[in-house]
């Protein structure tokens, strides 16, 4: 989260006006949304290296780096910095088609994602606005008389000593309280569908492949799992053969169809993006 | 104490009463249904004597006024009157929420039911920190599971939320689309992020 | 709700309807000479318009009165309607504790005497209103005042809270030991080191 942390003044790069509690920028969306609509600039007279730099400064600040944080920045630089060198370098007289498309949807992607990003901002100012004007009008909440007060039915009834005791330890259970780590692994990010992607990249340059060949590198248990219902995807497709010689034994996977694979293979965080930003798309036009 | 004029005719509708003695010791909005059953008539008569009482609160001037939030009735300081009330310095003022904070909870009250890692994705940075800041201060609460793999939680906004905003439900969520960029804004940012001519 | 009628002449004195704003958000009966303050009037003045509302609400029939007790003014619910207030308080909102109410009144159990700040501080979120509610339904009490500066109120759990758990002193309260966690605890805690963090 870079939103904590001593402000450091960030070269081109000033405060957004309506932060309150902690004037930085919050990533790299909100910088580019900030150099371009606010500061009016055009990204390719701004040094992307003085971007970089500022942030990069910015999450020195921190005490420790988001490695989910600095990812997302990488990404959005590359872009930039690919969209930048498209445009400086005179076009070459072959120009590769399929990369000059791949670039225009990745800008469109960017594009979709800081609109979205704008119209949640532009959302959360109007929230504040109604909860600022709600806040001139105050609930009483004195609650009930004290001579009702032996009406009330014993709000204790059937709670024990233990179950304080519980409640206390919950209290003090050490803050930030510790997390579920496969609920930040999103289901998108390890969409079946990604995987069977990859797995019509591999498998017909391998031709054949046990499974745990597959899954090699693969740490996150999840991901196993995922690759392996990709597994049975290609596999009730027709796509892929599957033998085990015995329970529990290697599970072999064998390549059926044509070389070159079937399905288109976009990069699991630019799928993950893409279908972002499809649908941010459709709640525009909606 | 002066006391009452004696030709008091015609008596005033004992529902009516009842209804400002209920709102007067209830610490959350009181439930439609909720004052139906203590005043034993239907729910749609209960909305209907709360309106009455609502506008002639409104007519008379009154200080304070009767309002419908988060699915219920109570009573509420008349807005004029803030300068008076935010002298009492009363406790349990609350803390502004930051930016950060405040556009997690707009990605949520409008997504939602919604994970954690999609609110990520569209503010484009890590937001567990935020999160349970939000969910600690009740703005936001677990509403489900999601059906995929991790089961990730899945959130939404509260009645608390609702409270906070004086809304009486999501429905009165100002729409999104009110909110997405006009077209100027829209090309300025294509310009910024033109490749080539 | 209706608008209110534009031919409104004269207007309604604001001091009357600053004092109804005040009397509805007050926990605690409101002295005269606070009001006076607020609506910068000499007390004579508040006196003679809180008697000019009393009666107003009771030729008025209204569910609710404005009463002087214990040195201040304040609303009530009209005698007249004390049935339907019984019927709420038996089956109303507080029939049950909430989590985060049994969670305050177990910090308070367990580390009495203290403050509504150190509650918070432990808790992590604003108390003020839990605490209330303890209070009120007589698990908490006040029993001491802090010696520093603000002499902050010490809370600490009362007779009724013993008996209501069946316990004979404070010291038959489950002991903490070195804290260890409940399986939940374990599993949250274990899947969090997993997580790297």
């Amino acid at each position: 989260m870079v939103c904590a942390g001593p402000n450091r003044p960030l070269g081109i790069l000033h405060q957004m006006p309506y932060e309150v509690s902690t004037p930085v920028f919050e990533g790299p969306l909100d910088l580019l949304l900030h150099l371009i609509v606010d500061e009016q600039v055009d990204l390719y007279e701004v040094s992307i290296t003085s971007i970089v730099g500022a942030y990069l400064a910015h999450l020195e600040d921190l005490h420790h780096l988001e490695l989910e944080t600095a990812t997302e920045f990488l990404l959005v630089a590359a872009v930039l910095v690919e969209l930048k060198v498209r445009r400086l370098l005179p076009a070459p007289s072959a120009v590769d088609l399929d990369e000059e498309i791949e670039l225009w949807s990745k800008r469109d992607v960017l594009l979709a994602r800081l609109l979205e990003c704008k119209t949640y901002k532009q959302a959360a100012q109007a929230l504040e606005q109604l909860a600022f004007r709600a806040e001139r009008s105050r609930p009483r909440t004195v609650g009930m008389e004290d001579r009702f007060a032996c009406v009330m039915p014993d709000a204790l009834a059937g709670v024990t000593a233990e179950q304080l005791r519980n409640a206390l330890e919950r209290a003090l259970m050490p803050r930030p309280v510790p997390r579920v780590v496969l609920d930040h692994v999103t289901p998108v990010r390890a969409s079946v569908r990604d995987a069977v992607a990859q797995l019509s990249d591999e498998l017909p340059r391998l031709g054949q492949a046990s499974f745990r060949r597959l899954t090699e590198g693969v740490v996150e248990r999840l991901q196993i799992i995922v690759r392996f219902l990709a597994v049975l995807e290609l596999y009730k497709d027709g796509l892929v053969e599957l033998d085990q010689g015995v329970t529990f034994g290697e599970l072999r996977v064998r390549w059926l169809g044509e070389d070159g694979g079937l399905v288109p293979q976009p990069s699991m965080l630019e799928a993950q993006v893409r279908e972002g930003a499809a649908e941010s798309v459709a709640e525009y036009q909606g | 104490m002066a006391d009452a004029p004696h030709a008091r005719t015609p008596a005033r509708p004992e529902e009516l009463r009842a209804i400002e003695a209920v709102l007067m010791v209830v610490e959350e909005p009181v439930e439609p249904g909720l004052l139906a059953e203590l005043l034993e008539v239907g729910p749609a008569k209960v909305e209907h004597l709360c309106s009455e009482l609502a506008a002639a609160y409104q007519a008379e001037e009154r200080g304070f006024v009767l309002v419908r939030v988060a699915g219920g009735y109570r009573f509420q300081t008349h807005p004029d009157l803030a300068p008076y009330v935010e002298r009492l310095a009363l406790r349990g003022q609350s803390a502004r929420l930051s930016a950060a904070a405040l556009e997690t909870l707009a990605v949520v009250a409008y997504k939602q039911p919604v994970s954690r890692a999609q609110v990520a994705a569209i503010r484009g940075v890590e937001v567990d920190g935020v999160v349970r800041t939000l969910e600690r201060r009740g703005y936001i609460e677990e509403v489900a599971r999601d059906a995929g793999p991790g089961q990730a939680v899945l959130y939404g906004t509260s009645r608390h939320f609702l409270e906070r905003l004086g809304l009486d439900s999501l429905d009165d969520l100002p729409p999104l689309g009110d909110f997405v960029p006009g077209p100027e804004e829209v090309e300025l940012l294509e310009n910024g992020l033109r490749s080539g001519e």
